[in-house]
């Protein structure tokens, strides 16, 4: 039986959080959220709708992932291609069921910055920015969040330092109070845990990774978090999937994510460490 | 608009209708036909106080800024993705306070755009409420529905000075083909004052027409042919993106004095493009064109 | 969004989408691409209270008048233009009262239906003011700019229930392939809770690809192969419009009686579109389709 | 020398209304202003933008002009059709330097009705509609008005049963009242003579056609409108702009907007009734 590395059972596990028929979009520079979206749609997701990046192609078959978002050979096979405004009129009308959203900081409520830690004027660190996530993150229906960065203790924070893309509530008020259709974060898959949101909008631990603990996530964690009645372990990966994932990135763009000691997580095919 | 039958400069005749100040966007996005070689020539010509507005960018956003030309940046993203990481003169200069960052969401300047290709002295959009993106704009009013009382922030047309894009083909009129994603560029050309365009060669109008004229030529005020007017970035269908030489650059541009050193190397050079051209070299140049010989070429190319 | 990967279906099941009181947009414009067999096929199945919305329309508006399907007119235009005059029935409904007219204009109409795809609760419009239009409209309203001061119009979005829409070529997904002018109909597709379409031919995705998708299959709900689905207006490259048989048709609808002899001999047919395409005839049919074949052969359509 | 019809000269007349290097437009149903735009393109607009009609084709060169405005042959050589929303955009902006535009009725501030005459609720004439005349008539930067049915005295009238397009005035105010940033009606050309409008916005005699008195028009005009000192003879064509005429119009689809009667007015090349 191979083994696996991290990654694959890591964008394997955010590719489950696609259903079947749902419009699906990831931003640039989101190569796990990719080459998730090209599993699903390999594996258990073959009617969903796929729009790819920033080619904004519909149900592309690329050759292989590059790694840059633009690159023509992400739209290969696509039969249309939406334009810029397409894709977001589409995404603010409410026609986009699902975004992959990651950040620099993830606050309790999954709000995420992108913008810049530290004060705003004189940053600590200025982020790239947010593409178009401020506004579709408040009218696409549901969020994937992700973060590889867990484990740093600076992701996972009590407040963000600038809000760029909206969760489920903001000191100004509670999506609801803000007009806004979309459902918000639906759960967050990090290195240490997978997470969804309680009826008030806060983030609850409801899966682990078999080498992870519960303690480790509080002390990588930057305020306290619900846990779940009955913590899981992540379901392992299937040779199928595996074998999907290979094809569709063979240059390991997903990689770039990670921190190097995250690649020296190992697994077999029943999910233990090895 | 522009109804010269022929609009055809060279590269510094086009650059010199960007002045000092104005407010400029940038054509294409991230790695994907950047104007790199009017970028290049903008930074020759001294051009000082540059307002650049647009979605999600890189190198030329970022050279612009190392080289000193930028005040303030009113972009979606600037960076290099998650291959090479953060822009690093951007970084610096915003962490230092040596620009003024605007940014923005594509949505907002989409909308922006439109509000002034409409000719519309403003337009509501959905969204911006509960983040604080209004802390980087405070021209941003607010908008009552009078159908429904919900209350939308307002956003003011964005009316670029110039729009500078590159494309794979023109005609002398002006007209652009281009292949998807045209990201803005029909947008900047609508809302601009004046679109330079820069494209790998200058073809007649009806070779044009037979593949498709993107960009109408009446919104073209200059036109200069710039054989590899995009490296380091690609242009499809005529060259995939240098990576190796996209690296390059973000490590020269970590530090301010091998930023100096990218610029003068690279950009100041006495022989201009030609010498740019010469430089990078005829075999990275002519390995960049090959990627549709097979997926392996085109996938080595990234490797 | 509809993801089904095939949406094959006769035009029968097509036409069962729409229902009474349904807000509908005709796509095409004027003497071309006008969804004439759908509009014969609602007719045929007795649809009743229908509202129609659009730019410049001709037959596919005057004959559903003339069948009593239709109950809220809402176009810029609709006539045959200088050649054959005013609409027959529009004018006879609108001028005895049995139809409510909201004429609009196409700059209106377009702002409403980008509303709707932007997903705005309205839009300001600019003009209007000082004309009659709102005489038209009690649910338009005003709206001043933040930043100007300037009062516009303001406009709610247009929501089409169905847009029903023929193009020369499409796919099994529905997937639309058609040459300019597209009229009204990207935004329409935009707009509308689903579109239904027909298409001269169904053909291989791959094949269609190549021509070039212009209205994305997402947006289609079913989709139907109907040759000769816009006759008597036009289907480039298929065919032209046939101007001896608007005339005919212009003629009939002239009065309430020759007008329902029109519906009696054309549309409720018992054998449907295979019986109105063989009254028309295979010889008349195949000249509209010969219009390539010289200049004279195409002039001569119109003579 | 060769003699011409009304229908030629009045054509030429309109056509004369055109500057080289100006972005013109003509609405559908609109035969006499089409060929009129192609007859300024081939002599001395050559670098004006001609924008067709109903199909926003850009310098077409049609091998003839149909009786339908959205016919392919009108795109015939150019190599850019506009979008729908191209096209209105940029009349709204003020990119469109001039548009053609007539009406069943037209009132002194050059305001047209196109929408219904009579009373709205039951209209004694219910009239096609106005396309987009009724927005980008207020921010095209000249309009050419032009009618073929002055002669009837029920188009050219004091006040119109409804106002779709709007002139220099309206009940409502001026356009500068109605931050309106288009220049209004430049002239009027009509089968029994040319207008222009004075500084505030009233209609005024310029060119008589020469088989036509001054009495005629008044008797032809719901209103009193003002005469130019020097009322001056409309220049007849020359064989070149005929010979152009000719060849665009082989249908002669530009009679379609005529009263027979008006065809039987007939010229040589001097410009003298014959």
């Amino acid at each position: 039986m191979s083994s696996y590395t991290f990654d694959e059972w890591y964008v394997i596990r955010l590719a489950r959080t696609i259903s079947d028929r749902e419009v699906v979009f990831h931003g640039f520079a989101s190569p796990c959220a990719q080459v998730a979206m090209h599993v699903a749609k390999r594996t258990h997701a073959p009617n969903m709708m796929l729009i790819e990046g920033a080619m904004y192609a519909i149900n592309p078959d690329p050759p292989f992932i590059p790694p840059t978002s633009n690159d023509s050979s992400l739209k290969r096979g696509a039969a249309y291609s939406m334009r810029f405004e397409e894709f977001f009129d589409a995404a603010i009308r409410g026609d986009v069921d699902r975004m992959f959203v990651s950040g620099g900081q993830i606050d309790m409520y999954g709000n995420t910055n992108v913008t810049a830690v530290g004060p705003l004027e004189r940053p600590k660190v200025k982020l790239g920015g947010g593409g178009g996530g401020c506004n579709i993150s408040a009218t696409i229906k549901q969020l994937t969040l992700w973060t590889t960065r867990h484990r740093s203790g600076r992701t996972i924070v009590a407040e963000c330092d600038f809000i760029t893309d909206i969760g489920h509530r903001t000191p100004a008020g509670t999506r609801e109070e803000l007009d806004y259709t979309g459902g918000g974060p639906q759960c967050l898959v990090s290195e240490l845990g997978v997470f969804d949101y309680d009826s008030q909008g806060r983030m609850r631990l409801q899966e682990l990774w078999p080498d992870v603990t519960v303690e480790q996530v509080r002390e990588a964690t930057g305020f306290e978090f619900a846990v779940a009645d009955e913590v899981i372990p992540v379901a392992p990966p299937t040779q199928a999937e595996l074998d999907v994932l290979r094809a569709i990135d063979p240059l390991g763009v997903r990689r770039g994510e990670f921190d190097p000691r995250e690649m020296e997580r190992e697994f077999d095919l029943v999910g233990a460490g090895v | 608009m522009y109804l010269d039958p022929d609009k055809r400069v060279d590269l510094a005749t086009a650059a010199s209708y960007v002045h000092d100040g104005h407010m400029i966007a940038l054509g294409g996005g991230l790695s994907a036909r950047l104007p790199m070689a009017m970028v290049r020539e903008l930074i020759r010509q001294g051009r000082r106080d540059l307002h650049v507005v647009g979605s999600a960018h890189s190198m030329d956003v970022d050279l612009l800024i190392a080289a000193g030309a930028l005040a303030i940046c009113e972009e979606s993203y600037v960076g290099f993705e998650q291959d090479l990481g953060l822009a690093p003169a951007y970084r610096r200069a915003a962490e230092t306070g040596t620009i003024t960052v605007k940014e923005s969401c594509c949505v907002t300047i989409l909308t922006q755009l439109r509000a002034a290709e409409m000719g519309l002295p403003f337009l509501p959009v959905r969204g911006i409420k509960g983040t604080d993106m209004r802390r980087l704009h405070p021209e941003y009013a607010e908008t009552t529905c009078p159908f429904t009382g919900e209350v939308l922030v307002a956003v003011p047309p964005l009316k670029p000075d110039v729009a500078i894009i590159h494309a794979p083909v023109g005609d002398a009129f002006g007209n652009l083909f281009m292949e998807q994603p045209y990201v803005l560029d029909e947008h900047f050309a609508g809302a601009s004052n004046s679109v330079i365009a820069t494209v790998e060669k200058i073809v007649p109008t009806e070779e044009l027409h037979d593949r498709g004229v993107v960009i109408p030529g009446y919104f073209v005020q200059a036109i200069a042919e710039v054989p590899f007017g995009a490296h380091p970035a690609s242009c499809y269908p005529s060259y995939s993106y240098d990576r190796a030489h996209m690296s390059t650059y973000v490590q020269a541009a970590a530090k301010p004095e091998s930023a100096d050193g990218y610029v003068a190397d690279w950009v100041n050079v006495p022989g201009g493009e030609d010498e740019y051209r010469n430089k990078v070299g005829a075999e990275s140049l002519t390995r960049l064109t090959q990627w549709s010989e097979s997926i392996d070429q085109w996938k080595g190319l990234f490797s």
